[in-house]
């Protein structure tokens, strides 16, 4: 993708899109199919799509100029842009028209425990995060529980390894409280069959999580940034991708989202706050 | 290095072994019908034993002589159910060879005793070790170590070492012995089973005349003492004839000879490995006319085995 | 005939690899090109930042205990499964089969599988992890150890058959002392591998070195990735070192030849007399005495020289350093079982939910991708056969130089050896994402990352059973005044072949699972899409995307197998 | 099968062999400076070879006699340089062993046959190739596979293969072979170096007596023709006897008798295995004073090997 760099930048034949798809998906179908099919319209361009789970190898990629545009979480776009890799925002996915782009995680226990209430009634249990790389599951409920006045020396950590893997814990037993992403807990293994409605009490929901936003490398020329932006912007969405066939019904979901909505680098602001007041080492720029 | 053990008696001349080991008239210990082994198929098999019939008595010491690759190791692996034969049938200590299912084989080859021509010792185990797995046929469940197997056996083992005069060596690493050193480790293994038949394959190939002599007498003297049937492919045309009572010659795969020992003189067996393009086939038929009758032993003689210190004239039989 | 088709399928499977090295456009001029990117990422890997030294050493002890505690269990279960499985300890072809088989199985489903699932049976914990680690290390373990006994020479066995011993007597007494310097050396190698693959215990709740390694890397911290790459490194050396000086002691005597030193200057004390001037090529003809000498030495060194019989060794330094040994790696075993959590309590749970979650995974279901499944299967069956390709030229030679009986010099062979576990110690991550900065997210960073990483497992697997092979025939040409290289095309090759073979073979099952590593930097494949499906809880599509592999897995077993057969 | 080629003329009951061949008054092809070997250290260490000085002059055929674990074997493994003596020193072929570098020694090596007491032989290759191997020494580059090596090479290894009666086995693999069989490729092999000095581990010891004869005649027959001088670990005290010029006696690792075979009578030598217990340390002895001059050859006095069909008169020496 690096050729036909020119002074005002680069112009490849190719565009590479690099995507981590996001853990709070339930499907498995296609999921960008539609998007390449709209890149490639709306830039003349071939459109390569590589999806892949790593967080530091798209970073990487995009830091070496190999990928142009890349689909990823808040604190991955954080951690690329703080890091000094040339990207721009050029929106955020959103679950329906209209909607503000966001999640929240949730601070759960089981329905039964009485003395679990809050997030400062943390104290002293057994505590499940998902790893130490989420932005849900870990990095909010870090900066929550500062909050909430309870240090990592109250409380015993316990790394689960998914959203699943800490609420199940939580209902199980193996940990007295745990954090997880929002439908995680109010559909997704309900509907799995995994847990039952009322099962779990939620005591905390964090403040609103920017939405995964796509990030297009700045080192591109001038105009392809503009007509890239201009795609996800204006036309990144299931019903302009149904208008045009490229997709029907469900198909035309990406990644379980509606489609894009303009966001700000400051939207994101909130979580560098959380990164500030966590001092955690995945907000560290890598170098 | 490794000289003799003190047990063995080489001051005598001619030290009697199988002297006075009469030939019970019992059942056959074995009896081969039509037994066949045939290697490859097509144009290039080899018959490498080629309708091969014959009877040994209990108490008998047969010498299997013939010359390179004319099948004494493969015929003495077909009886003991090593190998399956491709066709006829024989039987061994009343177990017949084709017929046998595995169980059968097993407590068949508990029984005998077998010396490999490769010794096939298992070289990164000490040779205590090696000489107790000999016992293992009589032992229950699996041996890991030496201290797995009981005192007895050990004891037992270490008898067995010194008799082959290998006492000083039973920690050594089996893969450190000289060539004849482990040739007498794996007597030593074949007797711990105290086996009823002792098949052995050119058990002294790699042994000095001393040691050479000193092996055959003690597995004579075993022979005699616990009515053991031996069979022993040999090499050494004077050794079996002063210390089988009969000898059965191979040729091709074929039994060409079989003759008791006694009357018999070196010549006539000699004649087995003559060369056949010399047109001396008669030669042989001859001989195996001699032997054509399966000669019951007469009690009073025995094979003896020269003595290491003798001269030639220790080559002449007789006590 | 056999071997004529034995040696087609072979070439097809290599020309296999280079149709796949040109369809995924791998070229050299890319590479270059784009190196200066790998220079300035390594750079931002100095300096080094490790954790406090109190953190590093629990960190250290806690991924010990559980790692050897999964290897022992991989033992543990291997030991059976292999006699099971070999073609000269087996009972029957049933047995064979179903052995081979599920040794494929646990080879086949990743570790992050075994974790997800061992979780939903035995809850968080290092428990978990033992699993988890341990049966997944049952797929390379078991199926190296049945290749060891099957390399095991027959003789022996055979004498012990012809006392009357039993199979289990046999095998004992006959085919596992003979393969034991293998099983030694493969467990120590698991160990080292396992290290490196705790990362997966952060699934399940416990925090190890491998697990703050991919967190590191995941978090673009490299300076602290490398250094706990460089102390699991130093653990591995550890490993190898101890691997190494076992295979020393029980393989003795692999080397063709011992080069000659310079005679020390003798201290022949009682017997200068004998030798008066000491020049002359003095024949022991001196005299009677001489000669009554030399016999008396004779006596004395064959009785013994000692009084005592014993029936056990006696306890000389060897056997008190050697018992040493199985006391404390005993007592490793013991405290590391007991530091991972071991309880009757966490077995129980597991046994009640064991079949529940059996369960999730059935029946198979492909969540609507079917099509996309089998199109990532052939991506993945590329990349496998470019990676194996690019380890077999790398792998062969660095493998074949680390033998020591084949280079002679035990310098050059130690050397190599660093070599290959340097490249071993490279965290996968680390080299995938050199590759992605080098060539860019996508199949061809996927291939290349493979190659490099075979050669940590196949250079070592290779060098392993060059010098494993029978040392006399090689001692024999040596003998002819053949030089190395000849004596190893004469001799050690033709023996070893059929294990290098299989090894060959292996590496691209291993590579054809490594899919997983492909799936994090972008080059698709179906091991994106396992690690997809079990992110998003579809288990039914785990089950099939598995089943698929399976199938890949078990041809190129059954290749293998035939193989060995037919070279055996 | 395997009757030994036509090329052996076994119909003279008497085939000369080293008839002859005078040994030349040259430096030494051997000469040995108390050479000592140990296996292990501390209590257990083993003297293998101990503290061995004599000398082999170019065209001498020398047996190496002893009893099992006396040290032959390790004896001419240090000759070959294929293990390092822990003191003293020779020269072999003019290479001093224990100042070699590697490459001296695969020089040296090169000029030198080997027979092993075990053959190793590459099992899974075929008979032919195993021979081939033999010229590795003189071709440059690896080789993998019977086609690889020249044609001339081939050719020379079925010659070898014929002259060892086993030119019908030459694409058999090597480990389906009889003992025997095995052990006279073993021999084929070695001669395929066309070395200067041969040493040879009891290259008959798996063989019957005719082949046996047959091997021993061609290897005196190749000593003769080429000049060779033979170093060879022997069994059969006849055999040394009528076939080579001189007997060297080892025990415990010590050489012990030094004779030339011309006017040694067969009692003397067996003296070397006499039973220590039996204090005849004084025989071995006098048996050491008559060797304690190397002998010159005498042109005219050449061992001969005994043809099989001979009965035991063959075992007089004379032609
Ligand atoms: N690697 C080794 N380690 C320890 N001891 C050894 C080693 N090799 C040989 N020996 C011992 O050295 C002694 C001499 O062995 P060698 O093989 O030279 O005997 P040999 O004269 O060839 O006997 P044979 O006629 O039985 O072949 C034996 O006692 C043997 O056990
Ligand atoms: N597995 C096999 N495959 C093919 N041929 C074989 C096999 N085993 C043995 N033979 C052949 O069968 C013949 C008989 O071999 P066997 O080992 O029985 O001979 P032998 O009489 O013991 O000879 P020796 O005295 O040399 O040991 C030989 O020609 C040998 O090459
Ligand atoms: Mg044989
Ligand atoms: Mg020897
Ligand atoms: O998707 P997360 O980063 O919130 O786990």
């Amino acid at each position: 993708s690096d050729n036909g760099s020119t002074s005002e930048g680069r112009d490849p034949d190719t565009l590479v899109v690099a995507a981590i798809p996001s853990e709070n998906s339930t499907s498995l179908a296609q999921q960008y199919a539609p998007l390449v099919k709209l890149l490639k319209a709306e830039t003349g361009k071939k459109v390569r799509m590589q999806k892949a789970t790593s967080y530091a190898a798209v970073i990487e990629a995009q830091r070496a100029h190999k990928a142009d545009i890349a689909l990823y979480g808040p604190l991955s776009y954080v951690v690329a842009k703080d890091s000094g890799v040339d990207v721009k925002l050029s929106g955020a996915l959103v679950t329906a028209k209209g909607a503000k782009p966001g999640y929240k995680s949730y601070g759960i226990t089981r329905s039964g425990s009485k003395d679990i209430n809050s997030l400062a009634d943390f104290k002293g249990h057994k505590v499940c995060f998902v790893d130490p790389t989420s932005t849900s599951g870990y990095l909010y409920p870090q900066a929550g529980l500062l909050k909430a006045g309870v240090k990592a020396a109250d409380y015993t950590k316990v790394m689960a390894g998914g959203h699943d893997a800490s609420a199940l814990s939580v209902a199980s037993g193996d940990c007295d409280a745990g954090f997880a992403f929002d439908t995680m807990v109010d559909s997704d293994l309900i509907k799995q069959g995994k847990l039952k409605k009322g099962q779990l009490k939620t005591v905390w929901k964090s403040s609103e999580i920017p939405g995964s936003p796509a990030a297009v490398s700045t080192d591109l020329t001038a105009s392809l940034q503009k007509k890239i932006v201009d795609a996800f912007l204006t036309k990144g969405n299931a019903d302009y991708m149904e208008s045009k066939g490229y997709c029907s019904g469900d198909g035309c979901m990406i990644d379980g989202n509606w489609g894009f909505a303009a966001v700000k680098d400051s939207d994101y602001d909130s979580v560098r706050a959380v990164c500030d007041a966590t001092k955690d080492a995945q907000c560290k720029d890598g170098s | 290095m490794t000289a003799p053990a003190p047990t063995a008696t080489a001051a005598t001349a001619t030290a009697t072994a199988t002297t006075g080991s009469p030939v019970t008239a019992g059942e056959p210990v074995i009896r081969l019908d039509g037994l066949t082994k045939r290697f490859g198929t097509g144009a290039d098999s080899l018959l490498a034993v080629d309708d091969v019939s014959f009877e040994v008595r209990p108490g008998e010491v047969v010498a299997l002589l013939g010359l390179s690759g004319s099948g004494k190791s493969t015929l003495l692996s077909l009886l003991d159910g090593l190998q399956a034969p491709t066709s006829g049938d024989g039987t061994v200590l009343g177990t017949a060879l084709a017929r046998a299912d595995r169980s059968e084989l097993r407590a068949l080859r508990r029984r005998i005793g077998f010396v490999f021509q490769q010794f096939h010792l298992v070289g990164r185990l000490s040779v205590l070790e090696n000489v107790c797995t000999g016992a293992l046929g009589s032992l229950r469940g699996p041996r890991l170590g030496l201290l797995s197997y009981p005192r007895a056996v050990r004891e037992r083992a270490l008898d067995g070492l010194e008799q082959v005069g290998l006492a000083a060596h039973a920690f050594q690493r089996a893969d450190t012995l000289s060539g004849g050193q482990q040739q007498r480790v794996a007597v030593a293994r074949a007797l711990m089973q105290e086996p009823g038949l002792l098949l052995a394959d050119e058990p002294v190939a790699s042994l000095d005349p001393e040691s050479s002599a000193q092996v055959m007498r003690l597995l004579a003297r075993v022979a005699q003492e616990r009515e053991l049937t031996v069979l022993c492919s040999l090499h050494q045309v004077d050794l079996a004839l002063s210390w089988a009572h009969r000898i059965i010659g191979l040729r091709a795969g074929r039994v060409v000879m079989d003759v008791a020992t006694e009357g018999i003189d070196r010549a006539t067996v000699m004649r087995l490995y003559e060369e056949v393009a010399a047109g001396s086939a008669e030669g042989v038929a001859a001989a195996v006319a001699v032997g054509s009758a399966v000669p019951p032993r007469p009690a009073a003689a025995p094979g003896s085995v020269p003595a290491p210190a003798a001269a030639s004239a220790a080559f002449t039989k007789g006590d | 005939m056999a071997g004529l088709s034995a040696a087609t399928a072979l070439l097809l499977c290599v020309s296999g690899g280079v149709w796949a090295f040109i369809a995924l456009r791998l070229n050299i001029a890319t590479l270059t090109d784009s190196a200066d990117n790998a220079v300035d990422f390594l750079s931002r890997t100095l300096p080094l930042d490790f954790p406090p030294a109190g953190e590093l050493l629990s960190l250290i002890w806690q991924t010990l205990a559980i790692v050897v505690s999964a290897t022992v269990l991989s033992v543990v279960l291997s030991v059976p499964l292999a006699l099971l499985a070999a073609r000269n300890t087996t009972p029957g072809a049933g047995a064979r089969l179903a052995s081979r088989g599920l040794i494929v199985l646990c080879r086949a489903v990743p570790e992050v599988v075994f974790a997800i699932t061992a979780f939903r049976v035995f809850g968080l914990g290092g428990m978990t992890g033992v699993v988890a680690l341990g049966v997944h290390s049952v797929g390379m373990v078991g199926k190296l150890y049945a290749d060891a006994v099957e390399q095991t020479d027959e003789g022996p066995r055979t004498a012990l058959r012809a006392t009357g011993a039993g199979r289990l007597q046999q095998i004992t007494a006959a085919v596992l002392p003979q393969a034991l310097p293998s099983l030694v050396a493969t467990a120590l190698h698991r160990l080292d591998i396992n290290l490196r693959a705790s990362a997966v215990l952060g699934f399940v709740g416990v925090n190890g070195l491998g697990y703050a390694l991919s967190t590191a890397i995941t978090t673009l911290d490299y300076q602290r990735a490398m250094a706990i790459a460089l102390v699991l490194l130093l653990l591995c050396f550890v490993a190898e070192s101890i691997s190494g000086a076992i295979r020393r002691t029980l393989l003795q005597d692999v080397t063709a030849v011992r080069r000659p030193r310079r005679p020390r200057p003798e201290r022949k004390g009682a017997r200068r007399d004998r030798r008066p001037g000491g020049t002359a090529p003095a024949r022991p003809s001196s005299g009677a005495t001489a000669a009554t000498t030399a016999i008396a030495t004779a006596a004395s060194v064959a009785h013994g020289g000692t009084s005592v019989r014993r029936s056990l060794p006696r306890w000389d330094a060897r056997r008190i350093r050697r018992t040493t040994w199985l006391v404390l790696t005993v007592a490793l075993v013991v405290a590391s079982a007991l530091r991972s959590g071991l309880s009757w309590s966490t077995l129980r749970r597991g046994a009640e939910s064991f079949f529940p979650t059996l369960g999730d995974f059935l029946p198979p279901g492909t969540g609507g991708i079917g099509d996309q499944l089998w199109a990532d299967l052939w991506v993945t069956l590329q990349i496998a056969l470019a990676g194996t390709l690019i380890g077999l030229v790398l792998a062969l030679p660095l493998g074949t130089l680390a033998a020591r009986n084949v280079v002679g010099s035990p310098r050059v062979a130690r050397f190599f050896r660093t070599v290959i576990l340097l490249v071993r110690a490279i965290p996968e991550l680390v080299l995938a994402i050199v590759f992605v900065v080098v060539t860019g997210l996508g199949a061809v960073s996927g291939a290349l990352a493979l190659g490099v990483g075979s050669v940590g497992l196949l250079g070592k697997l290779v060098a392993d059973s060059l010098e494993e092979t029978d040392p006399g025939p090689a001692r024999a040409l040596v003998a002819t005044g053949a030089r190395r290289h000849q004596v190893f095309f004469g001799s050690v090759l033709p023996r070893a072949w059929p294990a290098v073979v299989g090894h060959l073979l292996y590496q691209l099952d291993v590579n054809l699972r490594s899919a997983t590593l492909l799936g994090i930097v972008g080059a698709g494949g179906i091991g994106y899409d396992l690690l997809n499906a079990a992110r998003v809880l579809q288990f039914p599509v785990v089950t099939t995307i598995v089943l698929m592999v399976l199938a890949l897995v078990l041809l190129i077993e059954g290749l293998a197998v035939w193989v060995r057969k037919v070279y055996a």
